[in-house]
Protein backbone atom coordinates (compact mmCIF):
# COMPACT_ATOMS: atom_id res chain seq x y z
CA UNK A 1 0.00 0.00 0.00
CA UNK A 2 3.12 2.42 -0.01
CA UNK A 3 3.45 5.29 2.95
CA UNK A 4 -0.05 6.64 3.62
CA UNK A 5 -0.56 9.93 5.13
CA UNK A 6 -3.54 12.32 6.93
CA UNK A 7 -3.70 15.05 9.04
CA UNK A 8 -6.46 16.27 11.86
CA UNK A 9 -6.46 20.03 13.17
CA UNK A 10 -8.68 21.11 15.59
CA UNK A 11 -8.55 24.24 17.69
CA UNK A 12 -7.80 24.11 21.40
CA UNK A 13 -11.05 23.34 22.42
CA UNK A 14 -11.92 19.59 24.85
CA UNK A 15 -15.24 19.28 23.04
CA UNK A 16 -13.61 18.94 19.68
CA UNK A 17 -10.79 15.78 20.84
CA UNK A 18 -14.03 13.39 20.53
CA UNK A 19 -13.70 14.29 16.28
CA UNK A 20 -9.84 13.20 16.42
CA UNK A 21 -10.49 10.43 18.37
CA UNK A 22 -13.22 8.82 16.02
CA UNK A 23 -11.10 9.66 13.04
CA UNK A 24 -8.06 7.63 14.46
CA UNK A 25 -9.71 5.31 15.34
CA UNK A 26 -11.23 4.34 12.00
CA UNK A 27 -7.57 5.00 10.59
CA UNK A 28 -6.76 2.26 13.03
CA UNK A 29 -9.16 0.24 11.26
CA UNK A 30 -7.90 0.82 8.19
CA UNK A 31 -4.39 0.51 8.39
CA UNK A 32 -5.46 -3.38 9.89
CA UNK A 33 -5.21 -2.99 13.47
CA UNK A 34 -7.46 -4.76 15.56
CA UNK A 35 -10.76 -3.23 17.43
CA UNK A 36 -9.11 -3.79 20.56
CA UNK A 37 -5.67 -1.62 19.41
CA UNK A 38 -8.06 0.69 17.32
CA UNK A 39 -8.84 1.73 20.71
CA UNK A 40 -6.16 1.69 22.77
CA UNK A 41 -4.41 3.52 20.24
CA UNK A 42 -7.54 5.98 19.84
CA UNK A 43 -7.12 6.28 23.71
CA UNK A 44 -3.08 6.89 23.07
CA UNK A 45 -3.88 10.31 21.15
CA UNK A 46 -6.42 11.58 22.68
CA UNK A 47 -4.42 11.47 26.09
CA UNK A 48 -1.84 12.96 23.92
CA UNK A 49 -4.39 15.64 22.48
CA UNK A 50 -5.38 16.56 25.74
CA UNK A 51 -1.96 17.19 27.42
CA UNK A 52 -1.29 19.62 24.38
CA UNK A 53 -4.57 21.36 25.45
CA UNK A 54 -4.47 21.34 29.27
CA UNK A 55 -0.53 21.77 29.86
CA UNK A 56 0.96 22.93 26.44
CA UNK A 57 -2.10 25.93 26.06
CA UNK A 58 -3.86 25.98 29.39
CA UNK A 59 -6.42 25.17 28.31
CA UNK A 60 -6.47 28.50 26.59
CA UNK A 61 -8.87 28.28 23.20
CA UNK A 62 -7.87 29.32 19.83
CA UNK A 63 -4.42 27.74 19.35
CA UNK A 64 -4.15 24.47 17.07
CA UNK A 65 -3.40 20.84 17.93
CA UNK A 66 -2.07 19.03 14.74
CA UNK A 67 -2.30 15.30 14.27
CA UNK A 68 -0.45 13.47 11.79
CA UNK A 69 -0.70 10.23 10.88
CA UNK A 70 1.64 8.20 8.79
CA UNK A 71 1.08 4.37 8.28
CA UNK A 72 3.03 1.61 6.12
CA UNK A 73 2.78 -2.31 6.09
CA UNK A 74 4.63 -2.37 9.27
CA UNK A 75 4.25 0.90 11.28
CA UNK A 76 1.60 3.46 12.05
CA UNK A 77 2.71 7.00 13.72
CA UNK A 78 1.30 9.49 15.26
CA UNK A 79 2.95 13.16 15.94
CA UNK A 80 0.79 15.00 17.86
CA UNK A 81 1.65 19.29 17.76
CA UNK A 82 1.48 22.34 19.57
CA UNK A 83 2.79 25.17 19.65
CA UNK A 84 2.58 26.03 23.20
CA UNK A 85 4.41 25.41 26.84
CA UNK A 86 7.25 22.66 26.04
CA UNK A 87 7.00 19.82 28.63
CA UNK A 88 10.00 18.99 30.52
CA UNK A 89 11.37 15.84 28.56
CA UNK A 90 11.89 14.11 32.00
CA UNK A 91 7.60 13.78 32.68
CA UNK A 92 8.00 11.76 29.65
CA UNK A 93 10.89 9.07 31.26
CA UNK A 94 9.40 9.25 34.53
CA UNK A 95 5.99 8.53 33.46
CA UNK A 96 5.35 5.00 34.90
CA UNK A 97 1.65 3.78 36.19
CA UNK A 98 3.20 1.42 38.51
CA UNK A 99 5.16 4.32 40.47
CA UNK A 100 4.54 4.18 44.25
CA UNK A 101 1.91 6.96 43.98
CA UNK A 102 0.12 5.41 41.41
CA UNK A 103 -0.11 2.32 42.84
CA UNK A 104 -0.73 3.15 46.62
CA UNK A 105 -4.18 1.90 47.85
CA UNK A 106 -5.14 5.88 49.54
CA UNK A 107 -7.64 7.12 47.60
CA UNK A 108 -6.13 10.70 48.16
CA UNK A 109 -2.93 9.88 46.94
CA UNK A 110 -4.67 8.07 43.50
CA UNK A 111 -6.88 10.98 42.58
CA UNK A 112 -3.04 13.13 42.02
CA UNK A 113 -1.71 10.46 40.03
CA UNK A 114 -1.40 11.52 36.23
CA UNK A 115 -1.54 8.69 34.20
CA UNK A 116 -1.76 9.78 30.62
CA UNK A 117 1.96 9.62 29.43
CA UNK A 118 2.31 5.86 31.73
CA UNK A 119 -0.94 5.06 29.48
CA UNK A 120 0.62 5.76 26.13
CA UNK A 121 4.04 3.83 27.47
CA UNK A 122 2.40 0.67 27.98
CA UNK A 123 0.01 0.93 25.21
CA UNK A 124 2.99 2.10 22.41
CA UNK A 125 5.71 0.28 20.84
CA UNK A 126 7.38 3.54 21.23
CA UNK A 127 6.80 7.21 22.54
CA UNK A 128 8.91 10.32 21.63
CA UNK A 129 8.74 14.11 22.21
CA UNK A 130 10.69 16.63 20.56
CA UNK A 131 10.80 20.09 20.65
CA UNK A 132 12.08 22.47 17.97
CA UNK A 133 11.49 25.97 16.38
CA UNK A 134 8.41 26.60 18.98
CA UNK A 135 6.53 23.37 17.74
CA UNK A 136 6.60 20.59 20.32
CA UNK A 137 5.27 16.60 19.10
CA UNK A 138 5.14 13.97 20.77
CA UNK A 139 5.48 10.80 18.70
CA UNK A 140 3.55 7.44 18.99
CA UNK A 141 4.39 4.32 17.20
CA UNK A 142 2.65 1.17 17.19
CA UNK A 143 3.86 -1.83 15.11
CA UNK A 144 1.52 -3.40 12.72
CA UNK A 145 1.72 -6.94 12.88
CA UNK B 1 -22.13 12.54 27.17
CA UNK B 2 -25.37 12.24 28.93
CA UNK B 3 -26.09 11.49 32.81
CA UNK B 4 -29.58 10.17 33.34
CA UNK B 5 -30.28 9.09 36.73
CA UNK B 6 -32.64 6.74 38.53
CA UNK B 7 -32.89 5.46 42.54
CA UNK B 8 -32.92 1.95 43.19
CA UNK B 9 -34.14 2.04 47.12
CA UNK B 10 -31.69 4.39 48.58
CA UNK B 11 -28.99 4.35 46.18
CA UNK B 12 -28.59 6.86 43.24
CA UNK B 13 -27.92 5.26 39.62
CA UNK B 14 -25.65 7.50 37.22
CA UNK B 15 -26.51 6.33 34.07
CA UNK B 16 -23.89 7.60 31.80
CA UNK B 17 -24.13 7.66 27.33
CA UNK B 18 -20.96 8.67 25.76
CA UNK B 19 -17.64 8.76 25.86
CA UNK B 20 -16.07 9.64 29.60
CA UNK B 21 -13.06 11.86 28.47
CA UNK B 22 -11.42 15.85 29.60
CA UNK B 23 -14.95 17.40 28.57
CA UNK B 24 -17.40 15.33 29.75
CA UNK B 25 -15.63 14.19 33.37
CA UNK B 26 -16.58 17.80 34.79
CA UNK B 27 -20.08 17.28 34.08
CA UNK B 28 -19.75 13.75 36.10
CA UNK B 29 -18.04 15.15 38.67
CA UNK B 30 -20.42 18.30 38.96
CA UNK B 31 -23.40 15.44 39.25
CA UNK B 32 -21.73 14.02 42.24
CA UNK B 33 -20.66 16.66 44.28
CA UNK B 34 -23.99 17.71 44.19
CA UNK B 35 -25.65 14.61 45.44
CA UNK B 36 -23.11 14.78 47.49
CA UNK B 37 -24.25 18.50 49.27
CA UNK B 38 -27.59 16.15 49.55
CA UNK B 39 -26.34 13.55 51.58
CA UNK B 40 -26.87 10.83 48.63
CA UNK B 41 -23.89 8.96 48.96
CA UNK B 42 -24.13 5.59 47.92
CA UNK B 43 -23.76 5.80 44.25
CA UNK B 44 -23.97 3.41 41.02
CA UNK B 45 -22.24 4.60 37.86
CA UNK B 46 -23.85 2.35 35.77
CA UNK B 47 -21.31 2.80 32.51
CA UNK B 48 -23.29 0.68 29.98
CA UNK B 49 -23.16 2.96 27.64
CA UNK B 50 -19.53 4.21 28.02
CA UNK B 51 -18.21 3.25 24.76
CA UNK B 52 -14.66 5.43 25.37
CA UNK B 53 -12.90 6.19 28.50
CA UNK B 54 -9.35 8.07 29.26
CA UNK B 55 -7.06 9.40 32.07
CA UNK B 56 -10.03 12.56 32.73
CA UNK B 57 -12.64 10.06 32.92
CA UNK B 58 -11.09 7.55 35.02
CA UNK B 59 -9.34 10.72 37.34
CA UNK B 60 -13.02 12.02 37.40
CA UNK B 61 -14.36 8.63 38.91
CA UNK B 62 -11.44 8.25 41.30
CA UNK B 63 -11.92 11.93 43.08
CA UNK B 64 -15.29 11.44 42.95
CA UNK B 65 -14.72 8.17 44.94
CA UNK B 66 -12.51 10.48 47.11
CA UNK B 67 -15.11 12.88 47.96
CA UNK B 68 -17.58 10.03 48.82
CA UNK B 69 -15.63 8.41 50.76
CA UNK B 70 -14.90 11.68 52.97
CA UNK B 71 -18.58 11.44 54.51
CA UNK B 72 -18.39 7.69 54.33
CA UNK B 73 -20.27 6.81 51.15
CA UNK B 74 -19.18 4.60 48.69
CA UNK B 75 -19.03 4.73 44.49
CA UNK B 76 -19.96 1.05 42.43
CA UNK B 77 -19.12 1.13 39.03
CA UNK B 78 -21.09 -1.27 36.86
CA UNK B 79 -21.22 -3.16 33.16
CA UNK B 80 -18.18 -2.19 32.52
CA UNK B 81 -17.76 -2.68 28.31
CA UNK B 82 -14.80 -4.73 27.58
CA UNK B 83 -12.18 -2.47 26.05
CA UNK B 84 -13.20 0.03 28.90
CA UNK B 85 -12.39 -2.42 31.77
CA UNK B 86 -9.29 -3.15 30.25
CA UNK B 87 -8.34 0.47 30.98
CA UNK B 88 -9.14 0.34 34.37
CA UNK B 89 -7.19 -3.57 34.89
CA UNK B 90 -4.27 -1.55 33.13
CA UNK B 91 -4.61 1.34 35.15
CA UNK B 92 -5.38 -0.66 38.20
CA UNK B 93 -8.75 0.90 39.37
CA UNK B 94 -10.07 -2.30 39.13
CA UNK B 95 -8.85 -2.70 42.93
CA UNK B 96 -10.44 0.61 43.86
CA UNK B 97 -13.76 0.05 42.82
CA UNK B 98 -16.14 -2.41 43.68
CA UNK B 99 -17.06 -3.59 39.80
CA UNK B 100 -20.82 -5.06 39.29
CA UNK B 101 -22.22 -7.13 35.80
CA UNK B 102 -25.56 -4.88 36.06
CA UNK B 103 -26.38 -1.53 38.44
CA UNK B 104 -28.62 -3.82 39.99
CA UNK B 105 -26.17 -6.17 41.50
CA UNK B 106 -24.19 -2.91 42.30
CA UNK B 107 -26.90 -1.17 44.18
CA UNK B 108 -27.92 -4.80 46.00
CA UNK B 109 -24.35 -4.75 47.11
CA UNK B 110 -24.54 -1.61 49.29
CA UNK C 1 -23.52 21.21 21.59
CA UNK C 2 -22.31 24.30 20.08
CA UNK C 3 -19.91 24.92 16.88
CA UNK C 4 -17.61 22.33 16.44
CA UNK C 5 -14.70 21.98 13.97
CA UNK C 6 -12.18 19.70 12.20
CA UNK C 7 -9.50 19.69 9.52
CA UNK C 8 -8.29 17.01 7.49
CA UNK C 9 -5.30 17.53 5.32
CA UNK C 10 -4.10 15.14 2.73
CA UNK C 11 -1.39 15.70 -0.32
CA UNK C 12 -2.99 15.37 -4.14
CA UNK C 13 -2.57 11.19 -3.96
CA UNK C 14 -5.50 9.75 -4.85
CA UNK C 15 -4.39 6.82 -2.63
CA UNK C 16 -5.07 9.04 0.01
CA UNK C 17 -8.29 9.69 -0.12
CA UNK C 18 -10.62 6.90 1.31
CA UNK C 19 -8.95 8.24 4.63
CA UNK C 20 -10.75 11.48 4.63
CA UNK C 21 -13.82 9.25 3.43
CA UNK C 22 -13.51 6.90 6.30
CA UNK C 23 -12.92 9.88 8.60
CA UNK C 24 -15.65 11.90 7.23
CA UNK C 25 -18.57 9.12 7.45
CA UNK C 26 -17.73 8.87 11.15
CA UNK C 27 -17.97 12.74 11.64
CA UNK C 28 -21.29 12.33 10.25
CA UNK C 29 -22.99 9.97 12.09
CA UNK C 30 -21.12 11.64 15.38
CA UNK C 31 -23.41 14.90 13.97
CA UNK C 32 -25.92 12.39 13.75
CA UNK C 33 -26.76 11.58 10.36
CA UNK C 34 -28.15 8.24 9.31
CA UNK C 35 -25.99 6.12 7.91
CA UNK C 36 -27.80 6.58 4.41
CA UNK C 37 -26.80 10.06 4.86
CA UNK C 38 -23.57 9.39 6.45
CA UNK C 39 -22.33 7.41 3.03
CA UNK C 40 -24.36 9.98 0.44
CA UNK C 41 -22.24 13.32 2.01
CA UNK C 42 -19.33 10.69 2.51
CA UNK C 43 -19.84 10.64 -1.51
CA UNK C 44 -19.93 13.93 -2.08
CA UNK C 45 -16.94 14.91 -0.41
CA UNK C 46 -15.15 12.30 -1.93
CA UNK C 47 -16.18 13.34 -5.36
CA UNK C 48 -14.55 16.95 -4.54
CA UNK C 49 -11.28 16.21 -3.33
CA UNK C 50 -10.50 13.39 -6.43
CA UNK C 51 -12.12 16.74 -8.62
CA UNK C 52 -9.34 19.10 -6.68
CA UNK C 53 -6.92 16.27 -7.29
CA UNK C 54 -7.55 15.29 -10.97
CA UNK C 55 -8.63 18.70 -12.19
CA UNK C 56 -6.87 21.55 -9.71
CA UNK C 57 -4.00 20.10 -9.74
CA UNK C 58 -3.78 17.65 -12.30
CA UNK C 59 -2.66 14.87 -10.81
CA UNK C 60 0.16 16.47 -9.52
CA UNK C 61 1.68 14.85 -6.44
CA UNK C 62 2.68 16.72 -3.35
CA UNK C 63 0.00 19.95 -2.96
CA UNK C 64 -2.22 19.45 -0.42
CA UNK C 65 -5.87 19.00 -0.41
CA UNK C 66 -7.80 20.19 2.87
CA UNK C 67 -11.13 19.46 3.72
CA UNK C 68 -13.03 22.00 6.48
CA UNK C 69 -15.75 19.87 8.62
CA UNK C 70 -18.15 22.66 10.42
CA UNK C 71 -21.06 21.14 12.36
CA UNK C 72 -23.87 22.87 14.54
CA UNK C 73 -27.15 21.09 15.53
CA UNK C 74 -28.86 22.42 12.72
CA UNK C 75 -26.36 21.97 9.80
CA UNK C 76 -23.08 20.38 8.79
CA UNK C 77 -20.89 22.30 6.12
CA UNK C 78 -17.34 20.60 4.16
CA UNK C 79 -15.48 22.87 2.26
CA UNK C 80 -12.79 21.72 0.22
CA UNK C 81 -9.87 23.63 -1.12
CA UNK C 82 -7.15 23.69 -3.38
CA UNK C 83 -4.30 25.78 -4.13
CA UNK C 84 -4.51 24.74 -7.80
CA UNK C 85 -6.07 25.46 -11.24
CA UNK C 86 -9.34 27.28 -10.53
CA UNK C 87 -12.97 25.73 -12.10
CA UNK C 88 -14.79 27.75 -14.38
CA UNK C 89 -18.07 28.51 -12.43
CA UNK C 90 -20.07 27.74 -15.09
CA UNK C 91 -19.50 23.61 -15.06
CA UNK C 92 -20.82 23.41 -11.44
CA UNK C 93 -24.13 25.62 -12.73
CA UNK C 94 -24.48 23.04 -15.59
CA UNK C 95 -23.83 19.97 -13.87
CA UNK C 96 -27.10 17.77 -13.71
CA UNK C 97 -27.60 14.68 -13.75
CA UNK C 98 -30.17 14.28 -16.06
CA UNK C 99 -28.80 16.53 -18.96
CA UNK C 100 -28.74 14.95 -22.45
CA UNK C 101 -25.67 13.17 -22.49
CA UNK C 102 -25.84 11.60 -19.03
CA UNK C 103 -29.67 10.71 -19.86
CA UNK C 104 -28.87 9.21 -22.74
CA UNK C 105 -29.16 5.18 -23.47
CA UNK C 106 -26.12 5.38 -26.04
CA UNK C 107 -23.14 3.70 -23.81
CA UNK C 108 -20.26 5.85 -25.83
CA UNK C 109 -22.25 8.89 -24.58
CA UNK C 110 -22.51 7.98 -21.22
CA UNK C 111 -19.14 7.07 -20.67
CA UNK C 112 -17.95 10.71 -21.45
CA UNK C 113 -20.35 11.89 -18.42
CA UNK C 114 -19.03 13.51 -16.09
CA UNK C 115 -21.52 12.75 -12.51
CA UNK C 116 -19.07 14.36 -9.79
CA UNK C 117 -20.68 17.85 -9.50
CA UNK C 118 -24.31 16.67 -10.31
CA UNK C 119 -24.13 14.21 -7.37
CA UNK C 120 -23.27 17.11 -5.13
CA UNK C 121 -25.95 19.10 -6.36
CA UNK C 122 -28.70 16.26 -6.09
CA UNK C 123 -27.74 14.85 -2.71
CA UNK C 124 -26.38 18.26 -0.84
CA UNK C 125 -28.75 20.97 0.50
CA UNK C 126 -26.20 23.50 -1.01
CA UNK C 127 -23.18 23.73 -3.48
CA UNK C 128 -21.26 26.98 -3.97
CA UNK C 129 -17.73 27.40 -5.35
CA UNK C 130 -15.72 30.36 -4.41
CA UNK C 131 -12.03 31.06 -5.40
CA UNK C 132 -10.14 33.49 -3.66
CA UNK C 133 -6.80 34.55 -3.47
CA UNK C 134 -5.63 31.36 -5.04
CA UNK C 135 -7.23 29.47 -2.65
CA UNK C 136 -10.30 27.51 -4.28
CA UNK C 137 -12.72 25.96 -1.51
CA UNK C 138 -15.70 23.99 -3.05
CA UNK C 139 -18.40 24.18 0.30
CA UNK C 140 -21.12 21.46 0.52
CA UNK C 141 -23.42 21.94 3.12
CA UNK C 142 -26.24 19.83 4.40
CA UNK C 143 -29.60 19.93 6.98
CA UNK C 144 -29.39 18.55 9.59
CA UNK C 145 -33.24 17.30 10.80
CA UNK D 1 -9.62 -2.60 -3.59
CA UNK D 2 -8.93 -6.53 -4.49
CA UNK D 3 -10.12 -8.14 -7.30
CA UNK D 4 -10.26 -12.17 -7.14
CA UNK D 5 -11.08 -13.86 -10.15
CA UNK D 6 -13.86 -17.32 -10.94
CA UNK D 7 -15.15 -18.69 -13.68
CA UNK D 8 -18.31 -19.57 -13.74
CA UNK D 9 -18.99 -22.01 -17.40
CA UNK D 10 -18.01 -19.79 -19.56
CA UNK D 11 -18.25 -16.60 -17.81
CA UNK D 12 -15.53 -14.90 -16.15
CA UNK D 13 -16.71 -13.17 -12.36
CA UNK D 14 -14.31 -10.21 -11.01
CA UNK D 15 -14.90 -10.22 -7.52
CA UNK D 16 -14.28 -7.18 -6.02
CA UNK D 17 -13.59 -6.16 -2.12
CA UNK D 18 -13.45 -3.12 -0.63
CA UNK D 19 -13.81 0.73 -2.40
CA UNK D 20 -14.45 1.31 -6.24
CA UNK D 21 -12.96 4.66 -6.46
CA UNK D 22 -10.36 7.08 -8.42
CA UNK D 23 -7.93 5.15 -7.61
CA UNK D 24 -8.93 1.66 -8.06
CA UNK D 25 -11.35 1.76 -11.00
CA UNK D 26 -7.94 2.15 -13.10
CA UNK D 27 -7.58 -1.68 -11.79
CA UNK D 28 -10.95 -2.74 -12.55
CA UNK D 29 -10.41 -1.48 -15.77
CA UNK D 30 -7.21 -2.92 -16.62
CA UNK D 31 -8.33 -6.20 -15.65
CA UNK D 32 -11.34 -6.04 -18.35
CA UNK D 33 -9.15 -4.88 -20.78
CA UNK D 34 -6.68 -7.65 -20.13
CA UNK D 35 -9.31 -10.26 -20.56
CA UNK D 36 -11.00 -8.67 -23.48
CA UNK D 37 -7.52 -9.19 -24.96
CA UNK D 38 -8.18 -12.62 -24.51
CA UNK D 39 -11.06 -12.92 -25.82
CA UNK D 40 -13.24 -13.29 -22.62
CA UNK D 41 -16.07 -11.34 -22.73
CA UNK D 42 -18.96 -12.54 -20.81
CA UNK D 43 -17.94 -11.05 -17.59
CA UNK D 44 -19.91 -10.63 -14.33
CA UNK D 45 -18.61 -7.87 -11.78
CA UNK D 46 -19.48 -9.21 -7.88
CA UNK D 47 -19.77 -5.97 -5.83
CA UNK D 48 -21.19 -8.18 -2.87
CA UNK D 49 -17.94 -6.58 -1.14
CA UNK D 50 -17.70 -3.30 -2.00
CA UNK D 51 -18.83 -1.16 0.70
CA UNK D 52 -18.03 2.25 -1.29
CA UNK D 53 -18.11 3.43 -5.08
CA UNK D 54 -17.78 7.29 -6.42
CA UNK D 55 -18.26 8.38 -9.92
CA UNK D 56 -14.88 7.38 -10.90
CA UNK D 57 -15.73 3.72 -10.03
CA UNK D 58 -19.39 4.43 -12.06
CA UNK D 59 -17.23 5.85 -14.89
CA UNK D 60 -15.20 2.88 -14.88
CA UNK D 61 -17.69 0.53 -15.02
CA UNK D 62 -19.67 2.26 -18.18
CA UNK D 63 -16.54 2.29 -19.95
CA UNK D 64 -15.36 -1.50 -19.04
CA UNK D 65 -19.05 -2.39 -20.16
CA UNK D 66 -17.90 0.09 -23.79
CA UNK D 67 -15.34 -1.60 -24.21
CA UNK D 68 -17.02 -5.94 -24.07
CA UNK D 69 -19.87 -4.00 -26.05
CA UNK D 70 -17.69 -3.10 -29.15
CA UNK D 71 -16.78 -6.83 -28.45
CA UNK D 72 -20.81 -7.88 -28.36
CA UNK D 73 -20.14 -9.34 -24.87
CA UNK D 74 -21.55 -8.34 -22.01
CA UNK D 75 -20.72 -6.82 -18.20
CA UNK D 76 -23.54 -8.24 -15.61
CA UNK D 77 -23.19 -6.80 -12.52
CA UNK D 78 -23.86 -8.39 -9.23
CA UNK D 79 -25.22 -8.28 -5.35
CA UNK D 80 -25.15 -4.64 -4.83
CA UNK D 81 -24.96 -3.01 -1.32
CA UNK D 82 -27.65 -0.96 -0.42
CA UNK D 83 -26.09 2.70 -0.70
CA UNK D 84 -23.82 1.37 -3.96
CA UNK D 85 -27.28 0.22 -5.34
CA UNK D 86 -29.10 3.67 -4.71
CA UNK D 87 -25.92 5.04 -6.16
CA UNK D 88 -26.68 3.52 -8.95
CA UNK D 89 -30.13 4.63 -8.95
CA UNK D 90 -29.17 8.33 -8.30
CA UNK D 91 -26.76 8.28 -11.63
CA UNK D 92 -29.69 5.62 -13.57
CA UNK D 93 -26.87 3.16 -14.43
CA UNK D 94 -29.18 0.55 -13.42
CA UNK D 95 -31.08 1.37 -16.40
CA UNK D 96 -27.63 0.35 -18.42
CA UNK D 97 -26.68 -2.48 -16.29
CA UNK D 98 -27.91 -5.77 -16.01
CA UNK D 99 -28.22 -5.85 -12.10
CA UNK D 100 -28.85 -9.65 -10.38
CA UNK D 101 -28.90 -10.67 -6.54
CA UNK D 102 -25.99 -12.49 -7.48
CA UNK D 103 -22.77 -13.79 -9.15
CA UNK D 104 -24.62 -17.54 -9.99
CA UNK D 105 -27.88 -15.82 -11.27
CA UNK D 106 -25.68 -12.78 -13.27
CA UNK D 107 -24.02 -15.68 -14.96
CA UNK D 108 -26.93 -17.72 -16.04
CA UNK D 109 -28.26 -14.83 -17.14
CA UNK D 110 -25.87 -15.28 -20.16
N1 LIG E 1 1.92 18.27 25.94
C1 LIG E 1 2.40 18.67 27.13
N2 LIG E 1 2.90 19.91 27.29
C2 LIG E 1 3.36 20.32 28.47
N3 LIG E 1 3.40 19.55 29.57
C3 LIG E 1 2.92 18.30 29.52
C4 LIG E 1 2.39 17.80 28.28
N4 LIG E 1 1.99 16.52 28.49
C5 LIG E 1 2.25 16.25 29.79
N5 LIG E 1 2.81 17.31 30.41
C6 LIG E 1 3.24 17.35 31.85
O1 LIG E 1 3.41 16.01 32.30
C7 LIG E 1 2.53 15.73 33.40
C8 LIG E 1 2.03 14.27 33.33
O2 LIG E 1 1.15 14.11 32.26
P1 LIG E 1 0.10 12.90 32.24
O3 LIG E 1 0.84 11.64 32.57
O4 LIG E 1 -0.60 12.92 30.95
O5 LIG E 1 -0.89 13.16 33.45
P2 LIG E 1 -1.87 14.43 33.72
O6 LIG E 1 -2.07 15.11 32.39
O7 LIG E 1 -3.11 13.79 34.23
O8 LIG E 1 -1.17 15.27 34.74
C9 LIG E 1 1.43 16.76 33.31
O9 LIG E 1 0.85 17.03 34.56
C10 LIG E 1 2.20 17.98 32.75
O10 LIG E 1 2.86 18.66 33.78
N1 LIG F 1 -11.94 21.26 -8.26
C1 LIG F 1 -11.96 21.51 -9.60
N2 LIG F 1 -11.00 22.28 -10.16
C2 LIG F 1 -11.01 22.52 -11.47
N3 LIG F 1 -11.94 22.04 -12.34
C3 LIG F 1 -12.92 21.26 -11.86
C4 LIG F 1 -12.98 20.96 -10.48
N4 LIG F 1 -14.05 20.17 -10.27
C5 LIG F 1 -14.64 19.99 -11.46
N5 LIG F 1 -13.97 20.64 -12.45
C6 LIG F 1 -14.36 20.67 -13.89
O1 LIG F 1 -15.74 20.34 -13.98
C7 LIG F 1 -15.91 19.16 -14.80
C8 LIG F 1 -17.07 18.31 -14.27
O2 LIG F 1 -16.73 17.72 -13.02
P1 LIG F 1 -17.50 16.44 -12.50
O3 LIG F 1 -18.96 16.67 -12.60
O4 LIG F 1 -16.98 16.12 -11.14
O5 LIG F 1 -17.14 15.25 -13.51
P2 LIG F 1 -15.72 14.65 -13.91
O6 LIG F 1 -14.77 15.00 -12.81
O7 LIG F 1 -15.99 13.18 -13.99
O8 LIG F 1 -15.35 15.25 -15.22
C9 LIG F 1 -14.58 18.46 -14.78
O9 LIG F 1 -14.38 17.66 -15.91
C10 LIG F 1 -13.61 19.65 -14.70
O10 LIG F 1 -13.40 20.20 -15.99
Amino acid sequence: MGLRKVKIIIESDLDDIPLVGIAVNRFCSYAAFSETDAFNIELCVIEAVTNSIKHAYGEKTGEEVVVIFTFSDSEAVFEICDKGKPMDPERLKKADLTTAHCETQSIETLAECGRGLGIMKEIMDGVDYRSENGINCLILKKNIL
Amino acid sequence: MEIAEKRIENVDVLKLTGRLDASSSKNLKGRVDALVKENRIRLVVDMAGVDFIDSSGLGSLVSSLRVVNRVNGDIKVAALQKQVRSIFELTRLHRIFGIFDDAEAAAKSF
